[in-house]
Parts: structure tokens; sequence; C-alpha cells
């Protein structure tokens, strides 16, 4: 039965942890041009911030394993992953230890209480961010724009939009549209010359990284597809801007970095495509009539939730679950 | 065993929360500053002992067919005391707890002592019972609504409606404000409860050297 | 009907009218001290919401298109008077919060200003959305602004009003409840008006 | 309509009672190992929530006709009590097939303060007999929700390694707990915007 030859087989682990190794190390290639461009609009600070929540991230992990007595994994890249991960969705504004205490959170709670890589119900590094989103809003939502210092001052945004520098400065992109000005042009939300999280700002980066992945077969394209297309229709049908919707805020970033985790989301291909539609869905419901102007974060954590229930939907025979786990 | 072992059976060794596990909802929802922790774990105690020695004196008189719908309403009629006297002396708390206040009527805690313990003992040793469990269903809010408040504010003790401003421990913009949120209740019982696991597991591998 | 199941309608009956009289007896104790309370409360909630009036009268019927919307009550309007001088309206409100009603009082002067704020009650999350209790977010230039025919909105919904930071339902609901004490304040001025000057009726 | 939508779908995302208001938290723990048996569990939350709200909105009418509001908790909880007693009988006298499925779960709900709870909050807020009705179904399905998805959640826990102090209750309760992080999604959601549409 189902049971034993899991817990026969007994090693999800060593199975997962071989080929994951080699899967996480190529995830950690395809953020570096994301990480790249974030240091390169928001300095030495934003290097800072990601090195505190990589290195945080995997001392966290090794430290649980071996109070828990356990071998340690980090050898597997994924507490890597997941502090990289975290640093690129934060605003570079924040203090250093916002960073360590996110990576802890997400290695403690959102991964090694399950019993490591491979049981976690949600996405570790999203789970941080959210940690820290709803414990410290201020520190979390301070954003500045890069370009004073490479010549697209904020002055001379605030006259292209016809709003005052102090409107600009504080605010991302989708932020500025919730008070009703989207002028900002697309080649500059394109290369990411924009306020917001240290990662997601330049399209370009993330499309570099996303397509390496999918080219190397290590994520699926229903799942950004999928996401990324619900979003594009029903901002749409909602008279937004869907060009501008896809660009703006953390939605590449989430759709091909966050919602492909594969331990998080569904293992059918349908279940995938039904997953990511439910992002898209949720991500332009929070945006449009939510609290927070940014709706990727929840949306993908929310849609986690429902992944065992999509797995079991959608394969046909129980069988299915048993390589599911395996 | 003894009235006092009785009472500290429910502090420590069957505490309601910490390891029976009895009467979640109110502990989740109330624990988010220490005054409102005490307060519900006082009017909880209350009701507990109070149907508990009513219970005592009946478990003669009421059939067995009919003890379940007897019980309730005794229940029922301590639950209401507290409610309108709170609402009566402390109207700002009364206030806050809300609905938890009527709602300790099904606290499983208070039928669970009606049950399995009023309805076998005396009087007096049901009182120590009732007291005693309040008291561990007291100090289990309490702990949690320290963690919760300090933590989550920054602040301990904090009853504006009171008048009293408690203490500042640090600034209340660095407070980890999910603490005081829904999710910190989660995860701070839970964690909480793994750590008296762990600690009760460590306890009896050393007691068993 | 044997004679053991009388004897189960009999003992639970006996409960039920005991425990009843107890209640009764416990209610005609409380029920007076609950009412001096909540007057108690009310009294300080008028006086803090228009502090130059020393006398309130309630207006016995409240006007059918105040009564409720958008998730916000007018619950009660009081006319306040300072030696028999009218000096405006206190309109004490409810609001959906976060977690349940925030009843409050708002102060409008007879010039058809708003003169202060006051939450009566409230429940919501201790360190969130009870700050809206705070007199550093009850007495912002927004608030002070204010008058009669004015819409506010917090920032997040294009206004001016200045949030509780993470705590945008809260802060939306005295939003919604100021102005649905204006627009009550307003009837009663062109009532007033039209009537031909304000009298204790 | 619009009233009503907005009453059901505030009950079951913004102020979702098992993750925002913490009712229902006794079986939302306990009935949530496996997928089928929270179904089962949600169908029959749902159907006694309903009932016992409307019935609840004309006994307070009466209560307070005699003026002994006083009496309130005691006489929800013997309706309800009551209620679910007489569900169950005529389940199983109606439909043997739904007594099977729903037969089990149908005791364990007196105690659900869910459903007292929902009955007050029917009161507190003022709500007219199918406002009351519509919050109870409301707040009901939102607690379904929850144990449903939670009970898909915890199969798999079932073969996860879990470090040993942590397993059972405490790893529920973190569990629970991150849901409602990712439910936080929703606090601030203007449904009235949405629903204006």
């Amino acid at each position: 039965m189902l049971e034993t030859e899991v817990v026969v087989s007994a090693s999800p682990h060593l199975r997962a942890g071989l080929s994951a190794g080699r899967i996480m190390w190529l995830v950690v290639a395809a953020l570096i041009p994301m990480a790249a461009t974030g240091v390169y609009y928001f300095g030495g600070h934003a290097l800072l911030i990601i090195l505190v929540s990589t290195v945080t991230a995997i001392c966290t992990e090794a430290i649980t394993r071996l109070l828990l007595k356990r071998p340690v994994t980090i050898g597997d890249g994924s507490a890597a992953v997941t502090g990289l991960l975290l640093a690129l969705t934060l605003p570079p504004t924040v203090p250093l230890w916002i960073p360590a205490v996110g990576a802890a959170f997400a290695i403690v709670l959102g991964k090694q209480i399950y019993g490591g890589l491979g049981h976690n119900p949600f996405n570790p590094a999203l789970l941080g961010r959210a940690f820290l989103g709803a414990s410290w809003p201020t520190l979390m939502t301070r954003w500045v724009w890069p370009a004073d210092s490479l010549g697209w001052a904020t002055d001379s945004m605030a006259a292209a939009l016809g709003i005052s520098v102090d409107a600009v400065s504080g605010a991302t992109p989708l932020g500025l549209w919730a008070d009703g000005i989207t002028k900002i042009p697309y080649l500059q939300l394109y290369l990411g010359n924009i306020a917001g999280s240290l990662g997601e700002t330049s399209a370009l980066a993330i499309l570099l990284g996303g397509l390496f992945l999918l080219v190397y077969k290590i994520i699926d394209w229903r799942i950004p597809v999928g996401y990324l297309g619900t979003v594009a229709l029903l901002a749409f049908l909602l008279g937004e801007d869907p060009l501008f919707q896809l660009l703006a805020g953390g939605l590449l970033f989430g759709a091909f970095f966050m919602a492909t985790d594969y331990v998080t989301t569904p293992v059918t291909r349908r279940g995938r495509l039904i997953f990511g539609v439910g992002c898209g869905l949720l991500t332009i419901l929070i945006r449009k009539f939510g609290g927070p102007p940014e709706g990727v974060c929840y949306s993908i954590l929310l849609m986690n939730l429902t992944t065992p229930l999509l797995d079991r939907w959608t394969v046909p025979r129980r069988f299915g679950e048993v390589k599911a786990n395996g | 065993m003894t009235r006092w072992q009785i009472f500290k059976n429910g502090v420590f060794n069957e505490n309601p929360i910490f390891r029976l596990v009895l009467g979640m909802c109110s502990t989740l929802a109330v624990t988010t500053a220490v005054v409102n922790g005490i307060g519900m774990g006082i009017a909880t105690t209350f009701v507990l002992t109070g149907s508990n020695v009513i219970i005592a004196l009946l478990r003669n008189i009421i059939p067995k067919e009919i003890r379940i719908p007897a019980y309730v309403v005794v229940i029922a009629t301590f639950t209401t005391i507290v409610d309108k006297t709170m609402a009566a002396t402390m109207p700002d708390l009364h206030r806050v707890l809300g609905i938890f206040i009527p709602l300790i009527v099904v606290n499983c805690i208070v039928l669970a002592r009606a049950e399995a313990f009023a309805s076998k003992h005396s009087i007096v040793e049901s009182a120590f019972d009732g007291l005693g469990m309040g008291m561990g269903f007291t100090l289990a809010l309490t702990l949690l609504s320290l963690i919760r408040e300090l933590l989550g504010t920054g602040t301990l003790l904090k009853a504006s409606d009171f008048g009293f401003d408690g203490f500042s421990f640090f600034p209340d913009a660095l407070g980890v404000k999910l603490l005081v949120l829904p999710p910190g209740a989660f995860i701070t019982l839970g964690l909480l409860l793994a750590g008296i696991n762990w600690f009760v597991a460590r306890k009896g591998e050393k007691s068993h050297d | 009907m044997g004679k053991y199941e009388w004897r189960l309608i009999v003992v639970l009956t006996v409960i039920c009218v005991l425990s009843g009289g107890v209640l009764g007896w416990v209610n005609s104790l409380t029920a007076p001290a609950i009412a001096e309370q909540e007057k108690l409360a009310k009294q300080r909630a008028l006086q803090e919401a228009l502090p130059m009036a020393t006398e309130f009268a309630a207006e016995p019927a409240i006007l059918p298109e105040l009564v409720s919307k958008d998730r916000t009550r007018v619950a009660e309007v009081y006319r306040a008077y300072s030696e028999d001088k009218p000096q405006g309206y206190v309109v004490i409100v409810e609001a959906r919060g976060y977690a349940g009603p925030i009843r409050m009082a708002v102060g409008v002067t007879a010039e058809g200003n708003l003169a202060a704020l006051a939450v009566i009650s409230q429940s919501e999350t201790p360190g969130l959305g009870a700050e809206i209790k705070n007199k550093s977010f009850l007495t912002q230039p927004a608030f002070r602004r204010a008058k009669v025919g004015t819409e506010l909105a917090v920032k997040k919904d294009r206004g001016e009003v200045d949030a509780v930071s993470s705590a945008t339902i809260s802060s939306r609901a005295v939003v919604r409840g100021v102005n649905a004490a204006l627009t009550a304040a307003q009837v009663l001025l062109e009532r007033d008006q039209t009537s031909g000057g304000d009298h204790i009726d | 309509m619009t009233e009503y939508l907005l009453i059901v779908l505030s009950a079951i995302f913004i102020n979702n009672f098992v993750v925002a208001r913490f009712l229902g938290i006794c079986p939302f723990l306990g009935v949530s190992k496996q997928v089928e048996t929270a179904t089962g569990m949600g169908m029959a939350v749902t159907f006694v929530m309903a009932l016992a709200s409307g019935i609840t909105y004309w006994l307070q009418k009466v209560l307070v006709m005699l003026n002994i509001e006083f009496l309130q908790t005691i006489t929800f909880i013997l309706v309800i009590a009551v209620l679910v007693q007489f569900v169950e009988m005529v389940i199983k006298k109606v439909s043997p097939v739904l007594y099977q499925a729903l037969g089990i779960y149908l005791p364990l709900i007196t105690t659900n303060c869910a459903v007292l709870g929902v009955t007050i909050l029917n009161v507190e807020e003022n709500y007219s007999f199918l406002q009351s009705v519509v919050n109870g179904i409301g707040g009901a399905l939102g607690f379904s929700l929850l144990l449903v998805l939670f009970a898909g959640i915890r199969e798999r826990l079932a073969f996860a390694p879990i470090p040993k102090a942590m397993q059972g209750i405490p790893i529920a309760l973190v569990t629970a707990g991150l849901i409602s992080i990712a439910f936080l999604g929703f606090s601030g959601f203007n449904l009235e915007a949405l629903l204006g549409f």
C-alpha cells in the first residue's frame, strides 16, 4: 500500500537530494542576473542584504539539522536558494537584521519543522517575506528609485509624470498605479530602473533567468504561462493595461521562480495549469481590490494551500500520489 | 489524592491547554494582551469552579440520561453570571473579550471536568479540581499572552482601558506585529506546545536513567 | 410514562427553573449597573466629542434616511447646548471594523465643522487596529479640517486621512463613521435652518 | 442580492471563522486528518449553522419581547443541542445514505463554538432573518473550506519526518498559523468595490 511503499523507500530525501542538488544550483545560476541588476541599481547595501539573507539561511539550516540530530543538508543548495529568493523580494532599504530574521523564519518554520526539503506545504521564501511584511510593515514598504546615481533622477521622472518628487520617491510603479498614475515608460519597467524589491524590478533579468530554467526543463511552462496569461487577460477585461500589469511589481519574478517550486506546487500537468490560473486570478484581485498594492506573494501562498487537493483531483488514481511524494 | 494534589494536577500534570489541549478557541483569540488573557482565565476559573461545585452537589440527584443537558444548564448559568458581572464592573475588558465570554459555555474544559470529575467526587474535591484546572488555564493564557504582547508590541500589561499604559520595553515599531495578528496565536501556541513536549520527553528520559 | 421518566422531566425542569430564577436575580442586580456604565461611557464620549457643550438632548426620532448604509449605522443623535444656546450636534455612529463594530461619537459644531471624535467602544486588534483610539489618529489635521458636506477617505483611497499603520480596515471604518455622522449633521442643520432656528422640543 | 454575497464572501475570506475569528478550532484540529471526513463534517456543520442561525433569530425576538435577554446564552445553547439531536433523528429517518455520511459528526457539533458563536454574532450585528441565515451559511462555508484545505495538507504531513516534539497538535497549530498568514492576503480587501461591478 501507499504507506508502506513510502516508508520502505524511506528517503524521499536521498532521491530528491541528489537530483535536487543539481537543480538547486542551476536555480542559483538563474537568479544571478536578478541579483546583479539589484546590486547594480541599488548599490552595496543590496549586496549586503543578499549576503546576509543567504548566509543566515544556510547557517540556520545547518544549526537546525544539527540540533535535530539529522544529516546536514546544506549541500543540496535548497537553503541557499531560499535565502537568495527571500533577499530578492525585499525592499533595498531594509536594515540588515530584516533579511536575517526573515531567512531564519523561512528555514525553521517554513521548512525544517516539517522535516526538511520536500515536505513543506508552503514556499519558505514567500513565507519569510509574508512574515516580514506583516510584522514590520513600515520597514517593508520603504522604496527608493535607483535612478539618482544613474542620471534617471527622480525629479526628471516626477517632471515626466507631472507629479511631485515626494509622490514619486516613496512609491513603486504599482503604488503609483494605485494612485492613478500609470505613465511609467515600459522601457524603464523592462530594464528595471524603477523602485521595487531587489530582484523584481528588471523584467529583462527575470526573463533571462526564467528562459534559462525553461530551456533546462527545470520549470514547467504551464505555471508561468497560466499565471501570466490569466493576469494579462483579466487586466484587459477589467480595463487595465495588461503590459503594465505584467511588467510592474513582483509578478514575473513570482511566476518564474516562486510559483514553480517543485515541492509546493502540483505535480500533474493539469494541476499546474490550474495552479497558475488561480495565482493569476488572486493576484489581479488583490492588486485591484486588496489591502496591499501587490498580491503576488499572498496569491502564491494561497495557491500552495490548494496543492494537495489539486493533485488529488487531477490524478485519476491514487497511484499518482506515490510518485508525487517520492 | 489530597486536595492540594487535585489542585496541582490541574495546574501542571493535566494542564487543560498544555497537556489536554482543550479550549483552544478562547485561548487563541484573547491572548493578544496579558490583561485580556488573565481576565479570560479568571472568568473561566469562576465558571469551572462554580459548575463543578453545583454538579458535585447534584450528582446523586441527576439521572444519568439527562446529565448532559443538566450540566449544560448549570454551566450556562454560571457563564451568564460572569458575563453580566463583568459587563457591570469591567465594561472595557468585557467588550474586548466579546463573544468569547458567552462561549465559555462551549469550552470543552468545563463540560469535560463536569463529566470526568465533578460527577464522581465530593463537593470540596470538585471545588479544588475546578480551581486547579482554572488556574492551569489562566497560567497558560498568561504565558501565551505574555509572549505575544511583549514580543508583538514591546509593551507589557498595557491596559489603556484601565488607564494604565503598561511597561514599555522597546519601540512599538520594532515589535513582531505578526504575533498579535491571528497567525501569531497559532504559531506561538504550537511552538510552546512543542517546547513542552520536548521538555517532558527529556525529563522522562532522564528519570529512566 | 413510567415513574422514572417522570423523574427525568421533573429534575430537568427544576434545574431549569432554578437557573432561570438565579439568572433573573443576577440580572436584576447587574442590569442597573450595566445601564449606568453605558450611560457614563456615553456621557464621557459626548463631552469629548463636543467639549464646548454642557447639555445634551437626545433627538427622539432618528431620521429614516440616516439609519444605515455601507455597514455603517447612525445609532443616535444628540443636540448639544451650553446655557440653552445651541452648540451643534453629537452623532453616535457604529461602523463595522476589522473585528467588530466600532462605536464612536462625532461632534459637529453649529457652523457645521467637525469638533472632535471619541471612540466609545471597539474590539480591534490590540497594537494594530485598536490604535484608532489614539489621539494622534483622531486629532489629525484631516479630521480637524473636516466639515459638513465633505467626504473623507484614507490616503490609500486617495483621500487625506492618514490611516493607522497596517490597520487600513479599522481606519476606513472610522472614516466611514465620520462621513455618516457628517451627513446626519448636514440633514439636521438644513432642517433646523428651514424650520427657523433651534429650540428644545 | 449583493448584500448577501457580501456577507458570505466576507465570512469565507476576510473574517474567516477559523483563521481570523478563532471559532471552531477544536473540530478544525480534530476532524482534519482526512479530506473525506473533513468534507462530511463541513456539510454537517453548514446544515446545522444555517438552521441554528434561523431559529435563534426568532428566539432572540421572543427573548426581547419577554424582556428576558439575559437568558440568551442558556436558551441558545439548549436550542442548538436539541436542534442537533433533532437533525440527527430526521436525517436518519429521511435519508439513511446521508445519515451514513454525516451521522458520526452530528453529536460533535453541539460543542463546536462556531455554531453558538455565529448565533451570537448575528444578534450583535443586528442581522435580519435572511442575513442571519446567510451569515450562518457563509461562516460554515468558510469553516468547511479551511477544514478541507487543511485536511489535504495534513494527509501529506502523515508521511513527513516531522521532528518528534512537533508531531501531532504542535505541527497542526503551526500549519494553521501559516495558513492564517496566507489569508492575510485578504485583509483590507475591498469587497464592496469588487461586487459593485
